[in-house]
C-alpha cells in the first residue's frame, strides 16, 4: 500500500499568492494513498527539507510529491532530501505548479484546480514508481581534444598536466589555430606568437599527450567514459618519422604562389609546406592539389632536395581506433566572407580586408614582416577606415549576433596602426563599442586618446575607388550628417562563423548545435562548457564567438570537467534507461533501428543444452540516455522505460 | 446561464524543449488559459500513440502534443521518428473521424515561451469554439451504462 | 497440364528429394467454393492439393508459428504476390529467414489462375516493385470514397457503427502475417491501454491501434478482412494507411527482405506541414 | 384448427407487445451483419435469414456486462452493483438451435451460483422460435438430436405456413401464453398447412463420438494436433456459440473509479489458462481445440447430461480457415468405428 507524501510549497508568495495551497493541501489529503499532505513556505530551503526528512521517516512514507517550482529547479534537491531519509530518490517527483500554473494563470480558482490536477497525477506516478540504482560504467581515462588552437591546447595540456592521457588532434598540419595568425593581442599588447608557440611546444612535447596533426575525426561510437573514436591521419606525403624539419623541401618547391591560407590569401606558399614558420610539428604537407608532381606527373624536386628521403607520394591516408573516456571539442571559428556586402568593395577592391588580414599584414612573421602596407601597391596608406560589424548584428545580411571581439580588436588594430605609421589617421565606423572586460574599456579609452583612433558612431553605406582612394561614405549620427572619407585602405571587422562544416561535424560526433552551427552547451548558464552529450565538453569559439581569455578559461573548465570525471574509475549515471521484457519481446528489431544511440543489442535467448531458442532485443545500459523512442515503437510494449514506465504515464493520465 | 464550456486539454511534451517552453513561459510570468495539464516525457520518441488514445478515454476534448523543433531533439532525432508516427497516427484518427482540430501538435523550442503561451491559449480557444468532443463522450457513457439489453 | 497439376507434381519433388520438410498449400473445404490451408509433409499426399481462384488466404502467417522453422529445415507454401510481400515483411522483421521458405507463387487476377516464376522472395523484387504503382482494386472501393468525402462526425458514426459490431473476438489479429506478437499489447494489462471489454469504446481502441501497428506494414492480403465475423470492412482502414505511408514517405511494404520499416526510419524531410 | 399469425399481422403484434411495455427484439441487419437487437417496427425484421451471423446468446449474456461499480476513496473502497436490465422481452423469430443452446446453458448458469444476470434475464424474456424451411450445408442440428422444429428452450414455436403468409402457433410454456394472450384478437384460428421443415442431413455419430472422447487414450492422439493444424487460435467459434459460456472478470477503470466487467472469453486464446507465472498448461493450440471439443462433448455432458452444442454451424460458417465442430467430430465418428 503506498504512502505517499506531498509537500505544497508556497514558494513565499510565488505560488501561494495565487494557489490556495491550504485547499490544495486539504485536497490531496483526501487522495488515497497519500499518508501525509503539508504546505510551507519555502520546501528548498533546509527547514524546509528537513520537514520533508521528517516526514519520509515519521510515516515511513513510500514516495514524495514535491508541489513546487519545475522539476528543472529543485528536482535534483529533493531527491537528495529523499535520499538522506532513507528513501529511494526516485520515488520523489516534483509536481510543476508555479512555472506551469501559479505564474501563468489569473484566476486562482482555476488555477488551484489545476494545481489539484497537477498534483494528483503526479501522486498517481508517484505511486507507480519504481526504486531505481544509479548505473554505473566504467571509464576509459584517455581524453581526445579536438582542435589545437588555444582552447584545445589549453585543454589538453590541463588534463595532461594532471596526469591524465590526451590525444590533441587538429586537421592543420600545425597546432596554432587562429591565435598564431594574430598580431599583439588586446588588451595587453604582446606578441601573440610570443605566448602562443611555447605552449604548442610544451603540448607537443608533453608526455602525457599525443599529438595527431593534418588528422580529422572520422566517427564517434560509444558513450560517455567509452567512446570509440576513428580518425583519418590524412597523407602528408612526408614521413613523420623521419622528417627533421630542415625545410630544404620548401625552398625547393617550385609552386610558390599558392595563396597562403595562414597568411589569409595575404602572403604566397608553396606546395609542400608548413602553415608558418614555428608551425607544431615543423613537418612540412604535399598540398596535393597544387603539387606539380600531382598534377602533372613530373617535378619530384622536393623528392631530390630531401636529405633523408621523406617524401613518399605513395603515401595513404591511414585510420586509427582510439579508445577515450572524454571528449573536449575546441573547432574554433571561421570569419565571415565579406563579399556578401557588395557595397564595401571586398573581394573588388584589394586594398578592402578584414580583420584577420589586418592582423598578418601587423605581425611581425606576416608577409609584410610587420609592416602596414596596402596589399594593392605595398604603399603604406595615410589613412585607414574600420568598418566595425561587418556581418554582426545584421540580421538582414550578416548574423544576428555580435561577435564580441571586434570592437576590442578594432581598438587594438587602430592602436597597431597608429604605433606602426606615424601621422597615419584611422577613421572608425562603430554601432556600440562594446568593451566589458578586464582592462578592455580602458584599451578603448586609450586608442582614442593616446593612439587618436577617430571613431565616428555611423553606419557606412558605400565604398568605392575615386582617383586611386577608397572612397568611403557613411553617416555621423551623433552629429547627424553624412560623412565622406578618402582612404587608403579598409578594413572590415568580420563576424565570426561557424566552421562550414561545424553541424555535420557536430552530427558526427552527436552534439547539438544552434541555428548557426556554433555548438550547444548542456545549459546556457549552469552547465555552459558541457554539450548536450555526456563525456563531449566545449571549448572555445566553437560554441560561440569568444576572444582569447575567454576560450582559455572555457578550456580549463572542460579539462576540469574530464578530470572530474576521470577521477573515478566508474562512473554513475542516471538510470532512465530502457528495459526490455525478454519474455514477451518479438525481436522485430524495430527498437534496434529506432535508437538513436545504437544502444540496443540483439541478444540470443538459449535452452539449457545452448541451443538458442529466439533472438530478442537487449538494452545496454551504458549507451542508452533514456529517450524512450524504442519503447513507443514496440507494438508489444515490451521495452519500457525506467522513470517514465508505460504503467507511470498511464497513471498520470487517468490521475488527471 | 451555464457555466461556458471549459474544454478538457491534456498535453504531451518533451521535456528538453517544450516543458522548458513552458517554464519559460513561466519565469516570464506570461497568461495563457488554465486548461490544459501537461504530461512530461523525455523526448517526443517516447510520445506513444496509445496516450493520445488514452487522454480521449479520460475525457479530454483537446489534446496537444509538442517537442524540440528538427535538428534540435536532446537525443539527436527521437522528434524525427515521432513526426513520422505522428503523420501516420493522425491520418487514422482523422480517417476514423477524429478531426484534426482536436489533436494539435507543435514544435516548442525551450526559448519559445512566448509561443507556448500563444498556443495554449490559442488551442483552447479553438477547441472551445469546436465544444465538447461529444462523440466520444457518447462512448465513454456507454461503458459506465449497464449493458443495453 | 494445369497449374494445379504442374505445382502438385513440384510439391512432390520438393519433398521426395528432401528440399523441404513441409509444403503448405491449400486443401478443398467444408463446400464446393470453399479452400482451407492444407500442410503436407510426405509426396504421396501432395494430390490433395488444390489450386484455383478460390485459393485466397494468405498462409505466410503459418510460417512463424512457433517451432516450425527452427530447425533450420525448409518449407515451401503457396503464395500469391500479397503473400510474398508479407515474406519479405516478416524476413525483414527477423521472424524468419527467408532462405528457409521455398515460395510457389501463383496469382489469380480477375479470377484467372497464372503461376508466378520463382522460388526466393528476391526472385520476385522485379514484381512486387511494379505493383507499388498499381492502386489495388478492393471491394467497397465507393465506400472508402465515400468515407473520405464525409464529414468527421458522419466518419465517426460510421466507424462506430462498424466497430460496435466487433466482438473481439480477434479473428482479425490471428488471421493476419503480421500480427505476430508474442503477446498483443491488447493481452498487456498493466497497464492496459486498450480496454479488454467490448464496449464500443474498448473495440474502437482496439482497430485503432491494430491499425497504426499495421501502417506501413500490411500488404493487404486481406486476411482479416475476411476472417472478420461481423463483416467490419478492416480492408478499407489498411487501404488508406498503405496510401497514408506510400504518398508520405513512398514506402510500399515488402517489397524486399531488407526493407527498413517505416516507422523504424525517416527522413529529415519528411513532412510536417501539420505540425505548428 | 390452430390458431395462425398472419404476417400482415405482425406489425400490429409488434405494437402491442411494445405498448404493453415489452422490449421486441429480432433478427435485423446492422451494418453489413445480422444480429438480434431491439425493434421498433416488425418491418426492421429479417425473418428469410437461414440463421443470424450472431446468436441469441448475446441478448442474455453479453459480450461485456457491467456488474459493479467501485469508487476508491482515501479511506475506503465503494462499491454499488449493477443489474441487468430489467422489463419484459420478447424475443420473435429466434431459431430452435439458439433457444436451444439457452436451455443448454441453464444448468450451467444455476448449478452453483445462480447467476442473476442470466436468469433475470431468462424469467422476463418469451422466446419465440421460428421452425426452419431452411438451411445451409453448416446447419448439423440433427447430429445433435435436435431438429429444425426443435421446442427445446423456446416458449412460443411458429411453423411458417406452405404459403408463407404466416405461421401456425404452438404456445410451449406458461410465459409464451401470456405474451400471446395480449395479441389473442391478431391471430386467427385456422387450418392452413404448415411448412415441411428443412431435412437437416445428420453429419456424425454423437453417441461415437462422446464414446471416443471418454476414452482416456484418446486424449493424447495424434489426432488433436492433425485436425487443428491449421487453427490459428482466434475466438470467432466460441463467441458465435449459442452455447459457449466461458467469461472472464476485469477490472476497467483509472486510479479512482472504475467498473468491473464479466467479458466474454474464449479457450481458443493461448492467454486463456496462461498462469501468471508464465506455464501454460494448454500450451499449444491442438490442447485448446482439444478442449473445447472435450467440454463440448465430454465434459458438459458428463456434468449437465447434454451436449454443450446446439448444432447451429456457426462455428465452421465463420472459421476463418473453415474448420469447425461438424469436421472434427465427423473425423471422430470415422475414429471411432
Amino acid at each position: 500500500m503506498s504512502k505517499i507524501g506531498v509537500f505544497i510549497c508556497h514558494c513565499g508568495e510565488n505560488i501561494a499568492a495565487k494557489v490556495d495551497c491550504t485547499r490544495l493541501a486539504s485536497a490531496l489529503g483526501d487522495h488515497p494513498g497519500v499518508a501525509s499532505s503539508i504546505e510551507y513556505k519555502y520546501f528548498c530551503s533546509d527547514p524546509g527539507q528537513e520537514s520533508v526528512k521528517k516526514a519520509i521517516r515519521d510515516n515511513n512514507l513510500t514516495g514524495v510529491v514535491v508541489a513546487a517550482c519545475s522539476p528543472r529547479m529543485h528536482e535534483a534537491t529533493f531527491r537528495k532530501a529523499c535520499a538522506e531519509a532513507g528513501l529511494n530518490p526516485y520515488m520523489c517527483e516534483i509536481a510543476n505548479i508555479r512555472e506551469q500554473c501559479s505564474w501563468v494563470h489569473n484566476d486562482g480558482e482555476k488555477a488551484t484546480d489545476k494545481a489539484i490536477d497537477i498534483v494528483r497525477s503526479m501522486v498517481e506516478k508517484v505511486k507507480r514508481n519504481n526504486t531505481l540504482q544509479p548505473i554505473e560504467v566504467p571509464v576509459t581515462r584517455r581524453a581526445l581534444v579536438i582542435g589545437g588552437g588555444i582552447a584545445g591546447i589549453q585543454a589538453a595540456l590541463d588534463i595532461a598536466n594532471a596526469g591524465q592521457e590526451v590525444v590533441l588532434v587538429e586537421r592543420e598540419p600545425s597546432l596554432g589555430g587562429h591565435m598564431a595568425q594574430l598580431s599583439e593581442t588586446f588588451p595587453t599588447l604582446d606578441c601573440s606568437q610570443c605566448i602562443m608557440t611555447p605552449r604548442m611546444v610544451e603540448a607537443a612535447q608533453h608526455p602525457k599527450i599525443r599529438l595527431l596533426t593534418y588528422a580529422e575525426i572520422e566517427s564517434v561510437d560509444g558513450y560517455i567514459g567509452n567512446f570509440q573514436v576513428k580518425v583519418r591521419l590524412k597523407a602528408r606525403y612526408v614521413n613523420k618519422s623521419t622528417c627533421t624539419g630542415c625545410g630544404e623541401c620548401i625552398t625547393k618547391c617550385p609552386s610558390k604562389k599558392i595563396a597562403s591560407e595562414f597568411d589569409c590569401g595575404i602572403g604566397r606558399r608553396t606546395a609542400i609546406y608548413t602553415p608558418f614558420a614555428q608551425a607544431v610539428p615543423n613537418i612540412p604537407v604535399i598540398d596535393k592539389n597544387n603539387c606539380t608532381y600531382f598534377k602533372n606527373g613530373k617535378c619530384k624536386i622536393c623528392v631530390k632536395s630531401c636529405p633523408l628521403d621523406c617524401i613518399d607520394f605513395g603515401m595513404q591516408d591511414e585510420f586509427e581506433d582510439l579508445e577515450i573516456g572524454a571528449i573536449v571539442v575546441a573547432t574554433g571559428f571561421q570569419v565571415q566572407n565579406n563579399a556578401l556586402y557588395g557595397e564595401y568593395g571586398y573581394g573588388k577592391y584589394q586594398d578592402v580586408i578584414n580583420g584577420l588580414q589586418f592582423e598578418r599584414l601587423a605581425s611581425a612573421s606576416g608577409p609584410t614582416a610587420g609592416k602596414i602596407q596596402r596589399p594593392s601597391d605595398g604603399k603604406e596608406p595615410e589613412t585607414v577606415v574600420f568598418i566595425q560589424c561587418a556581418g554582426s548584428r545584421d540580421p538582414s545580411k550578416g548574423v544576428k549576433y555580435c561577435s564580441k571581439i571586434c570592437c576590442m580588436y578594432t581598438a587594438k588594430h587602430a592602436m597597431l596602426y597608429a604605433h606602426k605609421v606615424h601621422g597615419g589617421k584611422s577613421r572608425i565606423f562603430y554601432m556600440d563599442i562594446r568593451a566589458a572586460g578586464k582592462g578592455y574599456d580602458e584599451f578603448t579609452r586609450r586608442a582614442i586618446e593616446e593612439d587618436e583612433a577617430g571613431y565616428l558612431r555611423g553606419r557606412v553605406s558605400k565604398v568605392w575607388l575615386e582617383n586611386g582612394k577608397l572612397m568611403v561614405r557613411g553617416v555621423d549620427t551623433l552629429l547627424g550628417k553624412p560623412v565622406e572619407v578618402a582612404a587608403d585602405m579598409v578594413v572590415l571587422a568580420t563576424a565570426m562563423i561557424a566552421q562550414p562544416d561545424a553541424k555535420e561535424f557536430a552530427k558526427t560526433i552527436g552534439i547539438g548545435y544552434d541555428e548557426y552551427g556554433f555548438y550547444n552547451e548542456a545549459h546556457l548558464k549552469l552547465r555552459p562548457v558541457e554539450s548536450s552529450t555526456a563525456g563531449i565538453y566545449l571549448a572555445g569559439a566553437c560554441q560561440s564567438p569568444k576572444d582569447i581569455p575567454d576560450s582559455v578559461a572555457q578550456a580549463s573548465a572542460s579539462a576540469s570537467k574530464v578530470l572530474a570525471l576521470f577521477s573515478k574509475e566508474k562512473l554513475e549515471r542516471e538510470p532512465v534507461i530502457a528495459v526490455n521484457n525478454e519474455s514477451t519481446c518479438a525481436g522485430c528489431w524495430g527498437c534496434v533501428l529506432a535508437c538513436p544511440y545504437d544502444a540496443i543489442e540483439k541478444k540470443d535467448i538459449k535452452d539449457r543444452s545452448g541451443k538458442v531458442i529466439k533472438r530478442v532485443a537487449s538494452v545496454n545500459p551504458g549507451l542508452c540516455q533514456g529517450c524512450g523512442t524504442c519503447v513507443t515503437f514496440c507494438r508489444s510494449n515490451s521495452i519500457d522505460l525506467a522513470g517514465f514506465t508505460e504503467k507511470q504515464i498511464f497513471a498520470e493520465v487517468m490521475g488527471l | 446561464m451555464s457555466e461556458p464550456f471549459e474544454p478538457k486539454i491534456t498535453a504531451f511534451v518533451c521535456t528538453y524543449c517544450t516543458y522548458a517552453g513552458a517554464d519559460l513561459a513561466g519565469t516570464s510570468r506570461l497568461k495563457y488559459a488554465p486548461n490544459v495539464r501537461i504530461i512530461r516525457l523525455p523526448c517526443t520518441g517516447r510520445i506513444s500513440p496509445m496516450f493520445i488514445l488514452k487522454a480521449l478515454q479520460k475525457g479530454a476534448d483537446g489534446i496537444l502534443i509538442s517537442g524540440c523543433h528538427p535538428g534540435d531533439c536532446h537525443f539527436t532525432h527521437g522528434n524525427y521518428h515521432a513526426r513520422r508516427r505522428w503523420m501516420v497516427f493522425r491520418a487514422l484518427l482523422s480517417f476514423s473521424g477524429i478531426p484534426e482540430e482536436r489533436i494539435k501538435y507543435s514544435w516548442i523550442s525551450a526559448a519559445e515561451g512566448l509561443k507556448f503561451a500563444d498556443l495554449i491559449n490559442s488551442i483552447t480557444e479553438d477547441i472551445r469554439k469546436l465544444g465538447p468532443f461529444d462523440q466520444y463522450h457518447q462512448l465513454i457513457e456507454e461503458t459506465q451504462a449497464q449493458a443495453s439489453l | 497440364m494445369s497449374i494445379e497439376q504442374q505445382y502438385r507434381t513440384r510439391a512432390k519433388e520438393l519433398l521426395a528429394s528432401g528440399e523441404v520438410k513441409m509444403v503448405i498449400g491449400y486443401g478443398p473445404g467444408s463446400t464446393a467454393d470453399r479452400r482451407r490451408p492444407l500442410f503436407i509433409t510426405s509426396p504421396e499426399e501432395c494430390d490433395r492439393f488444390v489450386l484455383d481462384s478460390a485459393c485466397i488466404t494468405n498462409l505466410s502467417g503459418y510460417l512463424v508459428t512457433e517451432g516450425l522453422l527452427s530447425d533450420g529445415k525448409r518449407v515451401a507454401v503457396f503464395l500469391r504476390p500479397e503473400g510474398v510481400r508479407a515474406l519479405n515483411v516478416l524476413a525483414a522483421e527477423a521472424q524468419l529467414d527467408p532462405d528457409q521458405i521455398v515460395i510457389i507463387g501463383f496469382d489469380a487476377p480477375k479470377g484467372e489462375l497464372k503461376a508466378l516464376q520463382g522460388s526466393t522472395v528476391d526472385d520476385f523484387t522485379y514484381l512486387l516493385a511494379a505493383l507499388k504503382d498499381v492502386t489495388p482494386e478492393i471491394a467497397g472501393e465507393q465506400l472508402l470514397e465515400k468515407i473520405e468525402k464525409m464529414s468527421p462526425e458522419e466518419r465517426f458514426a460510421f466507424w462506430q457503427q462498424e466497430f460496435s459490431k466487433c466482438i473481439k473476438c480477434y479473428a482479425c489479429r490471428q488471421a493476419c502475417p503480421m500480427c505476430y506478437c508474442r503477446r498483443c499489447i491488447v493481452d498487456s494489462n498493466q497497464p492496459q491501454w486498450v480496454n479488454t471489454s467490448s464496449h464500443t469504446l474498448g473495440n474502437f481502441e482496439w482497430n485503432i491501434v491494430r491499425a497504426f501497428h499495421l501502417s506501413g506494414r500490411c500488404v493487404e492480403c486481406g486476411n482479416c478482412d475476411r476472417a472478420c465475423p461481423v463483416n467490419i470492412p478492416l480492408r478499407l482502414i489498411n487501404r488508406k494507411m498503405a496510401q497514408e505511408v506510400l504518398d508520405s514517405f513512398n514506402h510500399f511494404a515488402g517489397t524486399s527482405k531488407t526493407q527498413e520499416p517505416v516507422l523504424a526510419s525517416f527522413k529529415k524531410d519528411d513532412s510536417e506541414t501539420f505540425i505548428l | 384448427m390452430t390458431k395462425i399469425l398472419f404476417t400482415d399481422k405482425l406489425e400490429s403484434c409488434v405494437e402491442r407487445w411494445r405498448s404493453a411495455g415489452m422490449t421486441v427484439i429480432g433478427p435485423v441487419q446492422r451494418a453489413n451483419s445480422s444480429v438480434y437487437d431491439a425493434v421498433k417496427s416488425a418491418s426492421e425484421l429479417d425473418l428469410n435469414l437461414v440463421l443470424a451471423d450472431r446468436s441469441i446468446k448475446e441478448l442474455f449474456f453479453p459480450q461485456s456486462e457491467p456488474m459493479l461499480r467501485y469508487t476508491i476513496t482515501k479511506s475506503e473502497i465503494n462499491t454499488s452493483d449493477f443489474k441487468a436490465p430489467s422489463g419484459p422481452r420478447i424475443i420473435f423469430g429466434a431459431r430452435a438451435c439458439d433457444a436451444s443452446g439457452l436451455a443448454i446453458d441453464d444448468p450451467l448458469f444455476g448449478w452453483d451460483y445462480k447467476d442473476e444476470y442470466w436468469f433475470q434475464r431468462r424469467n422476463e424474456t418469451v422466446i419465440v422460435t421460428i421452425a426452419c424451411t431452411k438451411a445451409d450445408e453448416f446447419c448439423m442440428c440433427t447430429s445433435l438430436k435436435l431438429a429444425p422444429d426443435s421446442t427445446k428452450g423456446s416458449d412460443i414455436l411458429l411453423r411458417p405456413l406452405e404459403n408463407n403468409k404466416g405461421w401456425l402457433v404452438e404456445e410451449l410454456t406458461d410465459r409464451g401464453r401470456e405474451a400471446f394472450k395480449a395479441v389473442a384478437d391478431l391471430l386467427q384460428e385456422g387450418s392452413d398447412p404448415a411448412a415441411a421443415t428443412v431435412n437437416v442431413p445428420v453429419k456424425f455419430d454423437a453417441d461415437a463420438c462422446a464414446e471416443w472422447l471418454k476414452n482416456p487414450e484418446n486424449f493424447d492422439s495424434r489426432f488433436w494436433k492433425e485436425i487443428s493444424v491449421r487453427c490459428i487460435g482466434c475466438g470467432s467459434c466460441t463467441y458465435l456459440c449459442p452455447t459457449c459460456h466461458c467469461f472472464d472478470i476485469q477490472d476497467e477503470g483509472g486510479s479512482f473509479d472504475g467498473i468491473r466487467r464479466k467479458n466474454w472469453d474464449s479457450c481458443s486464446f493461448a492467454l486463456f489458462t496462461m498462469h501468471t507465472s508464465g506455464h501454460n498448461p494448454r500450451a499449444t493450440q491442438s490442447a485448446r481445440w482439444r478442449q473445447r471439443i472435450m467440454h463440448k462433448f465430454n465434459y458438459f455432458p458428463g456434468k449437465f447430461s447434454a451436449n454443450s452444442c446446439s448444432g447451429c454451424g456457426r462455428c465452421t460458417r465463420e472459421c476463418p480457415v473453415d474448420m469447425g465442430i461438424t469436421e472434427t467430430l465427423q473425423e471422430i465418428s470415422k475414429l471411432s468405428q
